[in-house]
């Protein structure tokens, strides 16, 4: 006969402290293991609005697939779409190790209850945009996801060290098209500095609202899934980033970014947080396009699932028959 | 070296615009998975058509590289079979389509391994690889969807239906490949085509699929003649190429 | 004259694409009579946007043809509103669009009519006319369709809904507006927009239809900030002149 | 109370004589003047089939609509696909006065069971075949035509004066954009001279079988409908095309080409019957997707359709109503 035991968020005292200690030695907690109900929530939701990131993110670069300028940048495109679509597989397989299921969270996203990282919501105009792309935004994931791979949660960990070793490869990817660009015609470099400029605000945004404005944070410290604040987080790109900027011999479009000796880091401007929050509810410039891209998508695959789903059912049927 | 020259680039352009079709679908798979694997066919056959172009401006003399080819050629002057550049079209149709090249693509690139000509014998051996994976895809979606529900079977049949006469292109046998087969370079389309039709009824049989009947064989790709989709196809592939005359990327 | 030259580019390539969009229905319209109206429409905008660009080459003093302004710009050179370049989606999208564009272009012509940049009054004139066969034929359409059967009602009201946060781009004034409105040269937006609201209300209220609620506003294309649709139609546009460099047609 | 007269194809001999006698008099038949069953069978066939080609010949010059490399020849573009749509329009309405419907023709269209002209079964694959078409193929259609503008049967008649002075326009167009390119760069010139050399055996197989092979040409010139046999008509349109093509500076793809001083004419070689066959049969290039284009139009356009006619009954029942 079981004894009932009093919980708090779905953990008794001894899982808590159990928990606690794992959290306390950096050590990981693994699927089977009792986690607090807040813990597995708020790793749900994050989990998956990064899957989802990875999902969306394909539609700013394939928007270049069957334009690209060169075969060998056109493979490296095919490649990284690619690579985004099987982060997107990781990620929603480490969700479901949670106990959530992937056809659920599509039909969150696709229903606006999910969100996916703003700067998908920004168009690619150019072809430099997509280079734009790899060098800030694959940089600014980097930066956010490294400290990820070292997070509470094993399976997530895991996924983010996998993640994390193909983004520095489209990063570096991103940088030396960039690069070829500055070094290329004066359009070229034209193109390159134009997306820079459009690039540049959305990717500090990606580190989230300024620390003062968020207030999951704290916890998801404690629970050892965060370990620098967004503001750490968007200091530290700043610094890796601006420099590479001045390599490349572009303007980055922020009158106050200049190196400030005494704090060792670069000041920088205030990111616009209204449009920020635009975009975050839905009105950023191709927040309606990319969700209705990817219910088309999901809507026209549809007779495909389910003739997949009806011949295994009748295959099986047959080899149980056999 | 003219005739290997021409027979490379027909190879070379069948790749690169079934590879642009592919890419097309990117971020519209009905899942994921397909997500993935439609790119990763579709960067297969970028890479069969990267390697072969590079050999076609070594072949002929002239010097140009992949993207001169890829970029700078005219609608007229592609050599790619017509089956190739039909649209996508759903995706039993884009399935039926890549069954129909993949169930080629097998037995032909085995062949060409042992093509005297040691470029093309080394891209066959790689890519005899890969076809085997796009094959075993294609097929076990035109069965899943051919014996799935009636829409599926009827959207699959249908769109076998779109693509299947530009198939006989794909054994069409004109002077340059009787030459090159007489020469050990290209493999006799005849053995290969029979192992087609094999291949083919196989899945068409598993899938519970109808074997299209025409009286049309279309024809022309292999000199140029093309339907009117491969113009579309070109000005989305080239048009920024050729904005900036001259430059690298 | 670079405020003169802007504003007239804006106008121009308003015409420009949209009469590219109106042209992609060539041979597809529900009826004959509408292959007609269509390619009809199309023809008027393209007209508008040959004298406008041409002017625009005048202006700016950089002495540029029509065909070198409309195939030798990029994508972020272009200074069209983002409603023009919006896809075709079916026809009722499509009569939605011109819908909200012709309302504008009645009154706006109307007045700029009595521009002291007597060009563009000249063009305003001529476009008026025009456009009052463009909005009486959208405006028919739409209220055909959304006071027709229970499919179109529902379609017409989709593509309204589509298309109508666009429209606020119309009566975006920005710097090079309020001075040109102060010079004289362009008019107003705000009487020219509540016409237009006028006009759409009317349009319908007769046909049934509700007027879409947003709380997005998008902006850009005056600054050569587009949507992703802008690119694939500009490829089509400029394909075969830009590979052609220099050429005569 | 009516005798019954005995009718030979559905007329008196009253009435036959009548109709003879404005046939033998070069007079106008007019659609309530009592006609002979065949006579109205053959003129909708061949009035639907000159209809089709019109909405059919939209496809091959509409593809290029999009692409025209020049805003002025764009414009000459839409003018001239418009310009066919309308010619079209005529054309039905021309059917309708014998007592044809336009749906039913274009049903009979869409089914296969009507033809259109063979030459729109050609793809046009570059910028200057459009010009070709202009050039070869309103041509032929002119010759083909003017003669029609005096037949026996007055709404064709009066359609064809219409339609010959639009196409003889569009001729013009076609002729000088094929001047502009031959002088134009060599890339230009050759695509001119690839132009014809796809266009011109198809543009000869419009006038129709030989002679030999047409037999019901010999009812149809009796009836004053045609004027001239097919090898009459074709052998004009060569005499007057091969000097435009010297002009041009271009070859005629004919071996057999040359003139001859005794004849008064231009030898010729034979077209690929075999070719025309097929083509006729529905199986050239472009039949299948020419079909299916001209279907999808139609089918995408039903919702259209209906709902124009559910609209037009709503109002005129309130107008009763009222």
């Amino acid at each position: 006969m079981t004894v009932t035991e009093e919980r708090v968020d779905g953990l008794t005292a001894a899982e808590q402290a159990a928990f606690d200690a794992v959290v306390a030695d950096d050590g990981r907690i693994e699927p089977r293991d009792a986690m607090p109900e807040g813990y597995r929530r708020t790793l749900v939701r994050q989990i998956a609005q990064h899957a989802h990131s990875e999902i969306i993110g394909m539609q700013p670069e394939g928007n270049w697939i069957t334009r690209a300028p060169s075969l060998r940048r056109k493979a490296i495109l095919y490649a990284k779409v690619q690579d985004e679509a099987g982060h997107g597989l990781y990620l929603y397989s480490a969700a479901e190790t949670l106990g959530a299921d992937r056809a659920d969270l599509l039909d969150a996203l696709h229903a606006g209850k999910q969100k996916y990282s703003t700067i998908f919501n920004y168009p690619t105009l150019t072809w430099a945009d997509t280079m734009a792309i790899g060098w800030l935004v694959d940089g600014a994931a980097i930066m956010n996801q490294v400290p990820l791979s070292r997070c509470s949660y094993g399976p997530y960990a895991r996924a983010m060290t996998r993640v994390c070793k193909e983004e520095s490869f489209h990063q570096r990817q991103g940088f030396e098209g960039m690069l070829t660009l500055v070094r290329g015609t004066e359009a070229q470099r034209r193109m390159a500095q134009d997306a820079l400029d459009r690039f540049w605000w959305p990717s500090l945004m990606m580190f989230g609202p300024p620390d003062d404005a968020s207030p999951n944070s704290a916890q998801s410290m404690a629970w050892g899934i965060k370990r620098f604040s967004n503001d750490e987080l968007r200091q530290k790109f700043v610094d890796v980033t601006a420099p590479q900027a001045d390599f490349l011999g572009l303007r980055v479009p922020d009158p106050e970014l200049r190196w400030n000796d005494e704090r060792g880091h670069y000041d920088f401007g205030t990111p616009d947080w209204d449009e920020f929050m635009r975009v975050v509810k839905g009105d950023g410039p191709c927040n309606r396009q990319r969700l209705e891209a990817r219910r088309r998508a999901h809507d026209e695959g549809a007779w495909v699932r389910e003739a997949a789903a009806a011949h295994a059912a009748r295959r099986s049927a047959v080899a149980r028959a056999a | 070296p003219q005739d290997l020259a021409v027979y490379t680039l027909r190879l070379a352009d069948d790749a690169l615009v079934l590879g642009q079709r592919l890419g097309e679908w990117a971020a519209r798979g009905p899942t994921i998975e397909e997500d993935v694997a439609l790119l990763n066919i579709g960067l297969d056959l970028l890479g069969q058509a990267r390697t072969l172009l590079t050999r076609v401006g070594e072949v002929d003399g002239t010097g140009r590289s992949e993207d001169d080819l890829a970029y700078h050629r005219d609608e007229r002057d592609f050599l790619s079979c017509q089956l190739v550049e039909q649209p996508n079209g759903d995706f039993g149709q884009t399935m039926a389509r890549q069954l129909l090249v993949s169930a080629w693509h097998v037995p032909f690139f085995a062949a060409l391994s042992s093509s005297v000509d040691p470029v093309l014998a080394a891209v066959a051996r790689k890519a005899v690889k890969e076809s085997r994976y796009h094959l075993d895809h294609a097929a076990t979606w035109v069965v899943r969807l051919g014996d799935g529900t009636p829409e599926s079977h009827d959207r699959v049949q249908a769109g076998l239906e779109a693509v299947w006469a530009y198939a006989a292109e794909l054994w069409e046998a004109d002077d340059v490949v009787t030459r090159l087969v007489a020469a050990g370079v290209a493999p006799d389309p005849e053995p290969v085509h029979a192992t087609w039709e094999t291949t083919v009824d196989a899945v068409l049989a598993d899938a519970t699929l109808t074997r299209p009947v025409t009286s049309w064989s279309p024809s022309g790709g292999r000199r140029g003649l093309h339907t009117e989709h491969l113009g579309y196809l070109l000005a989305e592939l080239q048009h920024v190429a050729r904005s900036h005359p001259g430059a690298s990327w």
